[in-house]
């Protein structure tokens, strides 16, 4: 338990979440500390293509262990079935419409890749090791969830409406599926499984030194943009709406966490996975919802996503998932 | 040199929605478009919007601006609008003069 | 469609007055606006800027596009002159049409 | 305040051929302009650019605004859309009103 | 003095010093080499949050002495008097009205952060070392001379203008205040307390290593800027202004030069004061008097502060203020 | 020869050229990854930075040996050269007319500086060194090509036409002689000469240890913009000019090899030669072209090089010169 409180602590206090907070708290305050776009989107692709060879490169070193198709099954499932607890959630004490409830659920069933980040650094930090091939459950969760939450705004509407001009859902779909997250992370693991160690060591000095203080800098602006939106958009979240950004990855979480221990992945697997099943996204499910059901209110499922869930995920939930994935596993 | 009376139409919308927007403007034929940036925004919702820091598409808009002949418009006008207006974004028509009458 | 003639405001001004004509715009109750970067231009002054390797506001320039009635603009425009015209930046309206009227 | 009919020219142009442009009217005594950026576009030739991750040059394309008086531009817009029509791009020319005549 | 030669030597032909030159020089040769906006606001962003880091880390390690208070109060004091230096000499022999004075006043009461940055890169390479809370005192000195110039610039207009539409002055001191570099600073300096050499050790690879490579491309980068702006700007300043632009960073230096050896700091310490008081802002003060003195000609200020103070402080300034402050010393 | 084809198959599966290829595939399978065109040019600022200060400060160590006049007059008459051969052959073979013709033989006269660093790399994964001044070739061959196809383009206009309004030629060759790139690669070389191995050891940590890392960043863009030219310029390569795309660069590196053999380069010396005369340009001459020659097809030009060359000398064309080169030199 002191355990629990000390790793807890060590969170709070790391670069890391202090970043975000000083993001956070200059947006809040109103300042006008930014990030360029294009700054922002390199950072991100950097993370994501670091995240995913070290992944490829670790199964590349340890080989597959039988459990990665169970786990990436489990991530699918974890997608697919979060949005329909999630949705049924929101449309009982919520009070969101079917529409604005399905956008929402879309989100939770889906994951933020930062925050699975943010988590690898953690375990690092704690020496907690994990399956490389988690990054590919990670890639594999994006999906999902957006199909079953279309599934889930449509059902209400009878049938289907007419098609729109310029609105093929073949494109749609291919979009979806050909996200530049999702291809940039499953092709970087892909490098990092071809390359192995040998890759890895060529490339170490750009992906894996300089990682964390690259993290740093991107939830400082994580956190600028996190700020600004619970300034500008916090009106928009009803206190029901606000209470589930913070249960809702409690009930994910727990899901990922009974999925991983059966499955029999390493302490550090079960927090990652637990992580995942409990993150929601703020970058791939947004824009797809803008497409797919522009008829929900961004500002609600943006807000909330990043303004709540994924501050939340930051310092409470990944130590509280970590511990709970070493209790579970007895690590 | 002679110019010729041709409308603007100048679409600003959310960046999710360009995909879609272009892609009718080529299906009905319009014979050129560009695309500039928008760095920050705030419509009649009070919605506030800024693309600084911003990773994700969502929340960012994009100009469109397309010169083409009335006799193209017409037709197509209303189907654009109805596009637009399920999204976040304003459609405004103005007019302006152009050289080569027959390439718009 | 039917369509209404409004105003078209473009102010082109200098990154750090932004803020103060936002403000303006605000207060005046005018419903929408989109802000677009410049890149670079010249003035009357012989002044050329460049926001090329720029890190600071300071000579910089953006666009504040605002499309509103008429009926709107009239009792606002010479403040929104006087606002600009303290600072680097010009303001010039033209027509255009829109579908929703009162949105504006 | 009085207002003064202008005209504002906008070319759209390929990024390698700004200089060009911008000497052109800088030898023609045009007295302002501002350029913006575009992100991507297509022409009737059905060629589609993107600046997306471009490093050149070439395939970029950017808007160059210049407000002047017809008096001004007159003399200059043939020559202008010579230069402009050699190289990918387009030239239109529409009305709007502006505050100080003189400085246009 | 054989030794100082040899510093200011070295200096001028260290990497830092030629990349700027490289960029000075191929602005002047109207060469079309430029950084993306984006990308030299990246490159800021970095400097300041690893500045600001190690600065904190440094106290967290080397433990508060008594003079940080009395440091950070001189830092404050040099800010508020050395613009009515500035301006006091401006109008004696420059000719610039009360406005413009004013203005490029404020430019010398703050600093340039860069300056500092590169001081501290050239202090580690002379072996010397300095106090981690210097850069808290870089912070303080930022604002300060805003406040005395615009009193000055008004001072002369008997009273204040009336209100102008859209120009809440409350607007403008907050704006000030929660500046973006202040407040990165300053974050990434607290953030550097709490999380101490441990946090340090965590990204280092990023903050540490790397950090003299990416100072290089960031002052090619500012080579160019001031090349060009010598190249549009230099007809906007007189002789005298010019005689200013060097004579300037000298006084504010013996100022800063006589605080830092009064107060106790080190050896480091000293010079780094000396070259904040020595140094003129180029980001932060501009874009404050845009706002609040627009009737002041930009072309004067930039050009002045960053054509021809900038190269002067980063090419002889640096090593006489370091040979400076090693002679006042004795270290 | 069991060597050759190793070495071909791990240059094959090596994190920068598959990195090249998730982009590419990425790219033709309309996935919406991209990189911002601010972080592409600042990856390329940081390339062209790192490889002129390496080879300076190479040069500095080792000293210049005589045959560093000899390597830049023959990079010099190469780059004079090859367009000459590829003009004939393409008005031979493709069906292009004059000034389309010219305008390609200008890209394959001049030199990619990305596959120079690209072949830089491999050649140091398979351990054979180089000359530093090598750079400085590469630099000197931008331009040359740009003046002689200019003159094919011409020559057979009868006379020159008579002067555009805004026009002036002057400006164009100081642009072409001042481009940034060159700039920055001689700029950075210089300042790798002048501050020599001392400076490299300043700046080490930030230009040799992440090189790979950012390269493979940078190649992985090349390939989203190389695929994105292929599937939308494709249509407009005939069969003959596809197959020039691939012909051309074996003619090139033969002269390359040739010369570099002659005047006595080291294998790796003789290897980047050879790569550096196989290689086409795709940033500087086409952006060069739009300015001299805009009645020549952008989509011809640009997707040949970038489409079909680049990606050939990246996969098979570097094993090959560097094979070449060994034998050659029976290195
Ligand atoms: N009257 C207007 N003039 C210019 N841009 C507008 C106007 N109204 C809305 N916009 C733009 O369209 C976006 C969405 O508007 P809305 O849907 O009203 O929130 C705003 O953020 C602005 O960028
Ligand atoms: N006639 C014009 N047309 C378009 N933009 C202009 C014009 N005049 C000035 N500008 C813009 O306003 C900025 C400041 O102008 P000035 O105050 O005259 O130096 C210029 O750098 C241009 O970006
Ligand atoms: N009708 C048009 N409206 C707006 N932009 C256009 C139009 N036609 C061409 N453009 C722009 O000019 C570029 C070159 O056109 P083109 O020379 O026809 O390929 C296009 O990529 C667009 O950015
Ligand atoms: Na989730
Ligand atoms: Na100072
Ligand atoms: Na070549």
């Amino acid at each position: 338990m002191g355990e629990i409180f000390a790793m807890a602590g060590a969170n709070l206090v790391s670069p890391m979440v202090l970043s975000f907070a000083l993001g956070f708290a200059a947006a809040l305050a109103r300042s006008d500390l930014s990030f360029p776009e294009a700054a922002a989107k390199a950072l991100a692709l950097y993370l994501l293509f670091a995240i995913g060879f070290k992944g490829g490169a670790s199964v590349a070193d340890h080989g597959l262990d039988g459990t990665l198709v169970l786990a990436i099954a489990a991530g699918a499932a974890l997608s697919a079935l979060i949005p329909l607890i999630a949705f049924g959630l929101l449309r009982a004490v919520s009070g969101l419409d079917r529409v604005n409830a399905a956008a929402v659920a879309a989100h939770y069933g889906s994951i933020s890749i930062v925050t699975f980040v943010a988590a690898t650094s953690a375990l690092a930090s704690a020496g907690m090791a994990y399956e490389g091939y988690l990054v590919a459950v990670a890639a594999v969760m994006e999906t999902p969830a957006i199909l079953v939450a279309l599934w889930l705004a449509r059902a209400g509407q009878g049938e289907r409406r007419p098609a729109e001009p310029g609105g093929h859902d073949a494109g749609l779909w291919r979009e979806i599926a050909l996200n530049g997250s999702i291809v940039l992370l499953t092709g970087a693991f892909l490098i990092g499984l071809v390359t192995g160690p040998k890759g890895l060591a060529e490339i170490e000095s750009f992906i894996i030194d300089p990682f964390k203080g690259v993290l740093c800098l991107f939830l400082l602006d994580m956190g600028l943009v996190a700020g600004r939106g619970m300034r500008t958009g916090a009106r928009f979240l009803a206190p029901p709406v606000i209470a589930f950004g913070v249960a809702m990855p409690l009930i994910g979480g727990a899901l990922g966490l009974g999925a991983g221990a059966l499955i029999g992945l390493s302490p550090g697997g079960v927090a990652l996975m637990t992580t995942l099943a409990a993150s929601a996204s703020y970058i791939a499910v947004p824009a797809a919802m803008r497409v797919a059901l522009p008829e929900a209110n961004p500002s609600i499922y943006l807000t909330l996503s990043l303004g709540i869930t994924f501050p939340f995920n930051l310092t409470v939930g990944i130590p509280l998932y970590s511990a709970a994935a070493a209790l579970v596993t007895g690590g | 040199m002679e110019l010729h009376r041709k409308k603007r139409v100048e679409v600003i919308v959310e960046a999710p929605a360009l995909a879609r927007i272009l892609r009718f403007l080529d299906e009905r034929g319009v014979k050129g478009y560009t695309i500039l940036p928008a760095i920050a925004g705030r419509g009649a919702s009070g919605r506030v919007w800024s693309r600084e820091g911003q990773v994700g598409e969502a929340g960012r808009m994009v100009a469109v601006v397309a010169i083409m002949d009335e006799a193209r418009l017409a037709p197509l006008f209303d189907d654009l609008f109805r596009v637009v207006s399920r999204q976040i974004g304003i459609v405004s028509v103005s007019d302006c003069d152009v050289v080569r009458g027959e390439a718009f």
